[in-house]
């Protein structure tokens, strides 16, 4: 029987205050194996943890059960603890009274006995512990990126800085994400354009930096510091290395009626197109939905009048398959669609639009030339409203419930810009509130009200209508506390922006988790932002959730110090809760390997000596670095050869008893 | 006047580390509150909850045992609630065709995000547990008092 | 029958004579007519008690498990049914086939002895069978009775006289018999309250003596230490020592070949109580096929059973408790 | 010698289990076992039951002792009570009485095993004359008389009526409790019953099964038999032979850990299985063959060099008409043994 030490946290008062320690501390010395208990006020301090490493020593402690917090939070401190006074880490169990006890239960009477049955089973858990050791994996020194925004490619560029490889995967035919869309950015009013640009040459132009572009991840498999990834690289039916970028396809291509995506729609393309200007690639890319060639085997313009001879009808998806270190998710965002806000109009008015739309109605390279004018008869606006909060902080089905962050800011910009260069133009905004918390952004949003004369009414937009050839905006102010209307020529809604469709599938794909929002999901929301609970997957940019491009950049930054810490390791600690297969009990059925995730079991004939019968027998083997420790092969296997250390059959039966005891 | 004990059931949720088990510490943080006769048994994976471990906790004298595990897809380990999902269909479907109170059982999918949901989810079991009142259909007699 | 039993016989002589191979499992004539015992044959003189009657319904696939390693070739007979455990036990690598000479033979359904018992005939001398029915000789007289009455569970929902694996058929053209729905006792306890199926097991159940016949019979139950026989399973238990391990047993034994059972039946053949055990397994098959699709565990070899399997829309565990029968 | 109506049975029986315990074999629709008759239980005399009378005085399973801590922590042990009420078994074929002897030499020798001794020493036994035995039944090769065995009541059946004749004491004392239910009758009106039986038992088909060959003193020629292989290759090591002989007398001893405490009990185990008398360094038995061997050797070669040449079969033919496989004992006898001529 092992010698059992408890140590009880106060936690503070956020234990203390709801569980009796003194009570639990008594409960625990009469529990089989226990030699030592006591109580301490944080266990996590450096005073704590000696506290522990002496009892360790002076009691001959073969077995720690720490009752405090969440083993999320610290079951990692008292690991490494544990081995600093000479014990195995994995002879350390945590009881977590604080999450799942104090803070859950007011009645100390209550929360107290409940914690006395979490103590008591961790410590006929840790009765059954046996010491592990951590094996090693390698590390393939590369890394997936997956989205070429602006998240991605900083995120890229820093890592491919660092010295390591980078792959960016990018799903529409040009690098450059929603920033590459956006005329200024707040609160400098400086050029999107000007600054990201030169980031997208910076990558294009990098050695350590490989583009796939029009591309999907499509499948990974492996774990930190091997995955292997499938990319699926669309067909563009252009030839990306002969492509000189030239335009003429698009000059001479008859099928001109697609909407062009980057201009949100707003003017048409034609069917082999290269997405804007600057894009990065610049090679033109065929649509396959509306090109004449492709849907009814005519045509061929193009073709022929290339003189490069890029363009390849018969081009088909191709796979690429890579291995990879890490991976960063970089899938960033798009706005919502507004036609579910029937009362705002944005489907019956031309003139009712989104921001991101003026965004492209005021670049010059936009489709009005950056002239701003009435989408449906092109006349010059004299009124422009902008209604904020368009399906953020918005509680029903069809909104999401958080704040979008972004919007006071660039609808604020959008004003300013437009004061600036028509000032004919009246600019009202209706809030719900005006968060400007950032560098300079107060100031910002005041020189917007008090030097540009921007109106700000709080209130919310009940009804947009048309009337005598005007827009009618009708909404409450609720300083004044009345119903007004006001006209306008133009209405724009800053539409909250949700997570990439995209990422709810990369996030399955990676198995890294995701929010009710579809947001990935941290690893901590306050010590590990960066990174997602599942090891070797980080996160930049707005998958993460709403931010401005100066956070994102800085997210990207931290993203890509995560990665560049996880390349430079030559080896990794593996987890040492792998499965293994008892020889004596394995009858070498394959349940267990039909049913791995990671291929981690595999077959050899062995020769084994059972009790005295001598035989060759094929048995299940473990490969403990492949291994996740998920367990699922210990449930398939029907004799109970198979296990997982560190969550044995019997320890998990042995928790059962002790919280099942009355 | 004989005074009438209340029914303390006994639950037991086998939680997975990376969803169910983060949601609940989550509800912990959130000060959400559910009933303290609900007793998380952190497990890697809902993959991993061996039918056995049920039997046992019944066996022991739970009243109600209940599964969660990341909701289907979103698996940790990409596939193991799926098996999870799969095996406890048929476990649930046998205990109702031995005639065990359907209510006893539960599979949930908490997310790490999901604090709410999981107090809620516990509510409502521990609710729906008390009505069904103590389990005496299954138990060993040896583990009563 | 006794035709083909003449013609196994010289089948079963030319093999172990021409040295095809080492040993025939077959069944051995007993005292009575309806004891047959599983044997292996190695000698051609053995073959003279070599025995195919109405009474052969033991599954003998399961024989070979314990030749997995043996370096002697072995010839089996097997029924169309039995055919689909050999598959099973294919598949999960618990036979080695290379050793293995399968000799399908015909069925046309086999009789329970119990079945007779229990209609107050005892002291049986002699069993004669027809198409249609079978005389019973005994030392308190002679009765008759209709064949469909005493076949074997497993024959009352014969899937038919398809071998589904053999190297050679004898006598493959028997008409097995019609069978009957073999779902229809478990969807009567579904349509039952809860309590009676709970009045209904535990009456079952409780006669329940441990005695793992079935699972020494079943052809899916080839683990090498059973969970219920090692002390360091955490669930290990000799005996039912109280009410509830006789359910954890059963359950868990359900359990363990559930999607691998194919439904044989031999589970309620050797029950010495009579237990109807196979209806648990029928329960899983129903659902399986209900939740995930018509499956058939040995149909052919190496298939990935619906346990080792998933799909992104599976039936939630909730909800199947919330259908079934009445609450 | 007293009788009553067999339509009336049921009046006696609710008699007797009025004030003790009545173990009697009851039909449960798919078997017929030993069981406590309860009021509206069929008890059934024409029928051999699954299980045999052991079941009254060593059941398959039984508490022995429990272990639980007092408030200062102690561990406190409670020796748990042996039988200390008086019950009647009911309905107990020759083949059960002799078993009886058999199982009483084995637990009330020393050291006395005090639960089945306290057992033993409660009950009454209404022995069961046949009437109709089975084809399985070979009970007249270990010299028992079906026809008349010795109980402390002995019942025949005979037409309509059940015959009760006091042998004993207790018998005496248990009959006369009844009398208020039963008739007078004649001791001549089952001679014919008895002859009826005895003939029967001539006419069996197992009738001619010896024992020649076996017993004390061929220990190791029957040990090395070369016919052990084949017959033991059919067995599948399940325990139902063990579990339905009125002999077998092997249990296991182990501890389950409640909510409140320790129970250590005894439960029947069986010489077929597995895992049987499992030590630290496996198990001494390794191969079916070993443990089939085994089981046929110690009823008929250890037990009667150890008890004055008593075999410990009695010929009940429950395991003949039980094996999953149809492996008996009679298979064993006759492949090793003689047969009259």
């Amino acid at each position: 029987m092992l010698n059992i030490g408890v140590f009880v946290c106060w936690c503070g008062s956020n234990i203390a205050a709801t569980v009796d320690i003194d009570q639990v501390v008594a409960a625990a010395k009469i529990q089989p194996g226990v030699v030592f208990a006591t109580d301490y006020q944080y266990m996590c301090s450096e005073a704590g943890q000696k506290i522990m490493r002496n009892a360790v020593l002076e009691h001959k402690l073969d077995g720690v059960v720490i009752c405090a917090c969440s083993p999320r939070m610290h079951e990692a401190t008292f690991r490494k603890n544990a081995e600093k006074s000479g014990l195995n880490p994995f002879m350390v169990e945590i009881a977590n009274i604080r999450e799942h006890v104090s803070w859950i239960h007011k009645d100390k009477a209550v929360g107290t006995v409940k914690a006395i049955a979490l103590v008591n089973a961790a410590i006929a858990k840790v009765s059954l512990n046996a010491p592990l050791i951590s094996g090693e994996s390698s590390v393939t020194k590369r890394a997936l990126v997956i989205g070429g925004g602006i998240a991605g490619l900083q995120t890229a560029l820093d890592i491919a800085e660092a010295g390591f490889e980078v792959d960016v995967v990018e799903k529409l035919p040009t690098i450059g994400g929603n920033m590459a869309k956006i005329d200024k950015t707040f609160p400098t009013l400086d050029c999107a354009a000007c600054i990201l640009t030169p980031k997208m040459v910076d990558a294009a132009s990098h050695e350590n930096i490989e583009l796939i572009t029009y591309s999907e991840v499509e499948s990974v498999k492996g774990f930190v510091g091997s995955f292997k990834a499938t990319i699926r690289k669309k067909a563009r039916y252009v030839d990306e290395v002969a492509c000189t970028g030239c335009g003429v396809c698009m000059a001479k291509c008859p099928s001109k009626k697609s909407l062009n995506e980057f201009n949100c729609g707003l003017n048409n393309r034609p069917s082999v197109y290269i997405p804007f200007a600057q894009a990065i690639p610049n090679v033109a890319v065929i649509d396959p939905q509306s090109c004449i060639k492709l849907t009814r085997d005519k045509c061929g313009l193009c073709q022929t009048v290339c003189e490069a001879k890029a363009i390849d009808f018969t081009q088909k998806d191709e796979l690429i398959e890579r291995e990879y270190g890490a991976i960063v998710v970089a899938t960033g965002f798009q706005p919502i669609k507004v036609d579910k806000f029937d009362e705002l109009g944005y489907s019956q008015n031309k003139d009712v639009i989104t921001s991101l739309e003026l965004e492209r109605l005021m670049n010059a390279a936009g489709p009005t030339g950056g002239k701003l004018q009435k989408v449906s008869d092109g006349s010059h606006p004299h009124d422009i409203v902008f209604i904020q909060c368009v399906g953020s902080r918005d509680c029903t089905a069809r909104g999401k419930n958080y704040c979008s962050k972004i919007c006071c800011m660039y609808t604020t910009k959008h004003a300013m810009l437009i004061r600036d260069k028509y000032p004919d133009i009246n600019v009202t905004v209706f809030y719900i509130d005006i968060r400007t918390a950032g560098k300079n952004y107060d100031e910002f949003y005041r020189r917007a009200a008090e030097d540009y004369g921007v109106t700000y009414i709080k209130g919310q937009v009940g009804k947009v209508y048309e009337e005598d050839g005007f827009l009618v905006v009708q909404g409450s102010d609720l300083i004044s506390n009345e119903q007004i209307k006001i006209k306008a020529d133009m209405v724009v809604l800053a539409a909250a922006i949700e997570a990439d469709p995209s990422a709810k599938k990369v996030a399955s794909m990676l198995t890294a988790s995701i929010d009710t929002n579809n947001f990935l999901t941290e690893a901590h929301a306050k010590l590990r932002p960066v990174e997602s609970p599942t090891a070797g997957i980080f996160l930049s940019g707005v998958c993460q959730g709403p931010k401005d491009i100066p956070e994102t950049v800085a997210q990207a930054g931290a993203a890509a110090s995560k990665v560049i810490g996880l390349l430079v390791k030559n080896k990794l600690v593996t987890n040492p809760c792998v499965a293994i297969a008892d020889e004596m009990l394995c009858s070498g059925c394959s349940n267990c390997f039909n049913i791995c995730p990671y291929g981690a079991i595999g077959y050899e004939e062995k020769l084994v000596n059972d009790h005295g019968i001598r035989e060759t027998r094929r048995l299940a083997v473990v490969n403990p670095a492949l291994c996740q420790g998920c367990g699922a092969c210990s449930v398939a296997c029907p004799s109970g050869a198979m296990d997982l250390l560190g969550f044995t059959n019997k320890q998990i039966m042995a928790e059962v008893d002790a919280i099942c005891k009355k | 006047m004989q005074e009438v004990k209340e029914f303390k059931p006994n639950i037991v949720a086998f939680c997975c580390n990376w969803c169910s088990y983060a949601g609940a510490d989550l509800a912990g943080s959130s000060r959400l509150s559910y009933p303290a006769e609900v007793k998380i048994i952190r497990v890697p994976c809902s993959g991993r909850v061996n039918p056995m471990f049920i039997l046992k906790a019944f066996e022991k004298g739970a009243d109600g045992v209940i599964i969660c595990g990341c909701h289907p897809g979103d698996c940790h380990y990409n596939t193991g609630n799926f098996y999870a999902r799969r095996r406890m269909a048929l476990l649930y479907s046998m205990l109702d065709f031995m005639g065990i109170e359907k209510g006893r059982t539960r599979v949930e999918w908490v997310s790490a995000a999901e604090g709410a949901k999981f107090a809620n989810v516990m509510n409502k079991f521990t609710s729906d547990i008390i009505e069904l009142g103590e389990c005496v259909k299954l138990g060993d007699i040896r583990c009563k008092d | 029958m006794q035709g083909l039993e003449k013609k196994i016989k010289d089948r079963a002589s030319e093999l172990l004579q021409s040295g095809a191979v080492d040993g025939i499992i077959g069944w051995e004539k007993g005292q009575f007519e309806y004891d047959p015992t599983p044997a292996v044959f190695t000698k051609e003189t053995g073959l003279d008690n070599l025995c195919y009657n109405n009474f052969c319904g033991a599954n003998l696939s399961k024989y070979l498990v314990g030749k997995i390693t043996s370096d002697k070739k072995f010839a089996v007979l097997l029924k169309p049914c039995d055919t689909y455990s050999m598959n099973q036990l294919i598949t999960e690598h618990r036979v080695n086939r290379s050793n293995i000479y399968i000799i399908g033979i015909g069925c046309n359904g086999h009789l329970n002895v119990e079945k007779i018992k229990a209609q107050g005939i005892s002291g049986i001398t002699a069993v004669s069978a027809s198409d249609d029915h079978v005389n019973i000789s005994t030392i308190y007289g002679d009765s008759k009775l209709a064949k469909k009455e005493i076949l074997l569970g497993k024959c009352e929902v014969c899937r038919g006289n398809v071998h589904v694996i053999f190297d050679e058929l004898i006598g493959e053209e028997l008409q097995t018999p019609k069978p009957d729905d073999r779902f229809e006792m478990v969807a009567k306890l579904e349509a039952m309250t809860a309590e009676e199926r709970f009045k209904f097991w535990q009456g079952e159940l409780s006669r329940c003596i441990r005695c793992n016949a079935c699972r020494n019979a079943c052809p899916a139950c080839t683990c090498r230490v059973c969970v219920f026989d090692n002390g360091r399973s955490g669930i290990e238990a000799k005996a039912n020592a109280s009410e509830f391990e006789e359910q954890m047993f059963h359950i868990i034994r359900a359990f363990h070949v559930a999607a691998r059972c194919t439904d044989c039946g031999e589970c309620s053949r050797v029950c010495p109580e009579n237990i109807p055990l196979h209806l648990l397994n029928r329960k899983y098959v129903k659902d399986i096929n209900e939740f995930y699709g018509d499956y058939q565990a040995g149909d052919i070899a190496e298939q990935r059973n619906p346990l080792v399997n998933f799909g992104d829309d599976d039936i939630e565990p909730t909800t199947v408790s919330d259908k079934g029968g009445q609450k | 010698m007293k009788k009553i109506a067999l339509a009336k049975i049921d009046s006696l029986l609710e008699a007797i289990s009025k004030d003790m315990n009545l173990f009697a074999p009851v039909d449960n629709k798919s078997t017929v076992n030993y069981a406590e008759w309860k009021s509206g239980d069929v008890a059934v005399f024409d029928k051999m039951t699954v299980r045999s009378a052991k079941d009254a005085f060593f059941p398959q399973c039984e508490n022995m002792s429990k272990f639980s801590r007092d408030q200062d922590n102690k561990i406190i042990i409670d020796k748990l009570e042996t039988c200390d009420k008086d019950f009647v078994v009911m309905g107990v074929r020759g083949c059960d009485i002799k078993a009886i002897a058999v199982l009483d030499k084995v637990f009330l020798s020393e050291p006395v095993d005090t639960f089945y001794a306290a057992r033993r020493d409660h009950s009454i036994l209404i022995s069961l004359s046949c009437s109709k035995p089975e084809e399985t039944c070979f009970c007249t090769t270990f010299g028992i008389d079906p026809a008349q065995p010795k109980g402390d009541v002995e019942m025949y059946i005979v037409s309509d009526y059940a015959y009760f004749n006091t042998v004993t004491a207790k018998g005496e004392k248990l009959i006369s409790s009844l009398n208020n239910l039963l008739e007078n009758a004649k001791d001549s009106d089952i001679d014919s019953a008895k002859v009826a039986t005895r003939d029967i038992m001539c006419k069996l088909p197992l009738h001619d099964v010896t024992t020649d060959g076996w017993g004390a003193g061929v220990l190791e020629e029957m040990f090395n038999r070369p016919e052990w292989e084949q017959l033991s290759s059919s067995c599948i090591g399940c325990g139902t032979c063990t579990y339905v002989c009125p002999t077998c007398q092997c249990y296991d001893i182990r501890d389950y850990n409640g909510s409140n405490g320790v129970t250590r009990y005894r439960c029947w185990d069986s010489c077929m299985k597995s895992d049987f008398t499992m030590m630290a360094h496996g198990n001494n038995r390794t191969t079916q063959l070993q443990r089939f061997r085994q089981r046929f050797m110690h009823k008929l070669v250890y037990s009667p060099a150890n008890n004055d040449g008593e075999f410990s079969c009695v010929g009940c033919g429950r395991c003949v008409a039980k094996c999953p496989v149809s492996m008996n004992i009679v298979k064993v006898i006759k492949t090793m043994g003689g047969e009259k001529l």
